[in-house]
This record gives structure tokens, C-alpha cells and sequence, in this order.
């Protein structure tokens, strides 16, 4: 199942064990971990998303660039509801023979999801809770795919 | 019938999360234009279109898709994932 | 350690759950992992490197990504000796506060490894034992940094 | 005296991965030429200059690099790590 979108905490460790099990055979594989930064005083991410659409978008995701680098695997894990500092957010984990097109799908991917799957990150901090503005690079990165 | 949703800071500002919706709008911008008639609340969420994102059925689309045949319409800031 | 140059295999997952607690509070972690592959024929692998200058080129690298990037951690793991199809060779990972910076590192240090990391690959197959050619395309990878 | 290492196809084609060799050759290319003047085995495996790399105390060189004070120069192959 390449799309997980889920509420609880995982292990970043098992899923590229559990990943690299699927990917046997195979000469390249690129992980993205990403992490709640504790930095500007963040206590805590609460993550809002679209239950269906998530898993639709992802599945999108995951088959233009399955097709577009010759993917033999690739896997998402996101979560959602409230996250402290230092725990894992999100995961993308692909697999193909050349490491060229191994980084380049993990890069893709992340920055579809960055900016075209539906969540919503709320950070709360010394000076409240605030919805975290998209970001102008993130939007620009997605002109060279 | 429609379902509409809200997410994130348009949820917060409008109040609810979702719901049904009568409406006879041919396409989004007519419906975000029936919904802020309404009330206030929803006249303030929609006051910068260009500030959100609309999926119809859930697939991202523009403010002019049209609603025949729609089962469900969301109304969202930005995405911020990964 | 950011430097490890062993004959024994190594499992990825724990490489990357030992990297990441180390790394705490960091918001991008990138992995690579390079396997085995068993295609053309391919049936077992073997691996000579140069002692000590193998760690010290390497660890010469990483220095070198750590400052360019910013890296808040990295780490590589190489193996040596035989290795059969389907086993972990190496791996890289490095930690940034933003993804593009990590990405690129774990790219950057995966160029230079490839081509100016004393490591020599022989295969075995269907057909004998062969050394493994260098590739005009690792060489010009080389030049985008 | 410098000692000389051998690595992947250069190190099978002289026979031995490394040895203690007595010189005054001044430069890489000089050591190069009086191991080439030994034997054919030496003499193969430096035919095609271009093919090799080299090191001197552990790191990467070309071949005009001076001998003064070296304890270790190591040839190889270009390197297919990763």
C-alpha cells in the first residue's frame, strides 16, 4: 500500500526496512524524512487534512512519477492531528535502478506534497497558534517538473 | 444538493467544517457569491479568492468549473504538507 | 561516527533510526541506500577499497557538504569484501533545517563517492569476473557541484 | 623509500598489492617509468597512463606530482564507489 495517511506517530527506521523488503532487487533507494523543527519557539503542529482527497492526490502523485523516472516503488506516509517537536511528520521512500531518477522522484514527490496535497499545518508556539503561510519558493518548486 | 467543506482558517472563520447546500449556482465563483450573500461569517472567508484554493470532487480545480452533476465542493488556504 | 568502512552488511532501517536520533530536532533527513542489483546476469559482487585513505576521502566530503549545505548531521556507511545480489552496499544521510539543502548534499555526496572514493567494484557473472568501468556519466555528474 | 600500493586490475596485472621500492625517481611519472623498465608485467599495467589514477599519501594527484618526502603512492583505477 504506497499511500498511508494516518494519526499515529511511526517509525521512520521500519518503514525504509519495510519498504526496502517491497524494493528487492533494486539498485537505488532515496528516503525524505520530515520532522517537526523545535526552532522560533514551536511547542507543537497540529495537522488538518482532507480525509479521501489526501489519499487521492497522493495516489496521483505516486503514478506521475512512477511512469515519468521508471519507478519499481514508491511509498508515502503522512500524518495528520497533533504532532511535538522531534517527531517524524511525513516520509517518501523510492526505488529505481539509477540514483539519478531514485532523488529526482523523492524530490517531486515532496514538492507536490508540499504544495498540492491537502494539509494544513498549524504551529503552536510562546505566541499562540497560527496556520502556517504557503511559502513562495514551495510554489516555485514546482516549475521544474 | 452540494456538500461543501471548509478546511483549516476558512473552517475556523466560517464555523463549521461542512455541509449540504441547496443551490442552483452553475459554477463556484456563483456559489461562493450565494454563500457570502449569506452571513457575514462567510462574506469574510470569501473576501480574497485569490487567498484560497477550491477542489470540486475532490481534484483541485478554478473558481469558474462548473457545478453540474458535483457532488461535493471544498474551500481551503494554500496546502502546506510534507 | 559520520564515517563507516566495514565488510560486515548493515540494515539500513537502523542505520536510519540511529541517524535520525542523533539528529533530533533537525526538520529534512535524506537517505540513500545503494543494493546489489541482480540483473545481466549478475550474481555476486566484490568490493576492494584503500585503508585509510577510503575514511579519510570520505570524511573529507562530508566536510566539505557540511559546510556548503549547512548540514546539521551526515553520515555514510560503505561496505567492502563480497556482497551478494540484493544486499545494502552503502549509505548516505544528511539532516538540514530545510529539504533542497539536504537533498542536494546527500546528491553531492553521492557523486563524489561514486568517483573519488577508493573503491573498486568487481562482478561476478554468468560470464566470469569483470571490474566494474567507470562511467563518462559519474565523471560529469561531477560538474554540477 | 616510498611504499607502493596496488589497487583492482593494476594490483592483479603486477601480481602483488603492495611493496617497498628503493627510488630516486623525482616526480610520479619518473617512479612510473622505472617500475615500467623492470618487468612487463609493470610495463602492462602502466601502458596506458590515462586508464590510472594515483595517489600520494593518500590523496588524489596526476602525475607530475613530486616524490620529496612522500611515504606512500598508490595506484589504481578510476574509482566506482557507491
Amino acid at each position: 500500500m504506497p499511500v498511508v495517511v494516518q494519526q499515529a506517530a511511526f517509525d521512520p527506521g521500519q518503514v525504509v526496512s519495510d519498504f526496502m523488503a517491497t524494493a528487492s532487487g533494486v539498485g537505488a533507494i532515496v528516503t525524505f524524512c520530515g520532522v517537526v523543527r523545535g526552532d522560533a519557539g514551536l511547542t507543537a503542529m497540529d495537522i488538518e487534512h482532507y480525509p479521501g482527497m489526501t489519499e487521492r492526490a497522493i495516489a496521483a502523485m505516486i503514478e506521475k512519477a512512477t511512469r515519468r523516472w521508471n519507478l519499481t516503488g514508491a511509498h508515502v506516509i503522512h500524518r495528520y492531528g497533533r504532532l511535538e517537536v522531534g517527531e517524524p511528520i511525513m516520509m517518501v521512500a523510492t526505488a529505481s535502478t539509477h540514483r539519478a531518477a531514485a532523488f529526482e522522484a523523492a524530490e517531486f514527490l515532496m514538492d507536490y506534497l508540499k504544495s498540492r496535497a491537502p494539509f494544513w499545518k498549524k504551529e503552536t508556539g510562546s505566541d499562540g497558534e497560527s496556520w502556517v503561510a504557503a511559502k513562495d519558493d514551495d510554489e516555485a518548486a514546482l516549475n521544474r517538473w | 444538493m452540494i456538500t461543501v467543506l471548509y478546511f483549516a482558517w476558512v473552517r475556523e472563520r466560517i464555523g463549521l467544517p461542512r455541509e449540504d447546500v441547496e443551490t442552483s449556482a452553475v459554477t463556484v465563483a456563483d456559489l461562493v457569491a450565494e454563500l457570502s450573500a449569506r452571513e457575514d461569517r462567510y462574506a469574510v472567508a470569501f473576501s480574497d479568492i485569490a487567498a484560497l484554493r477550491v477542489a470540486v470532487d475532490q481534484s483541485l480545480t478554478t473558481f469558474d468549473a462548473p457545478l453540474a452533476g458535483v457532488r461535493e465542493v471544498a474551500f481551503f488556504p494554500p496546502m502546506t504538507g510534507g
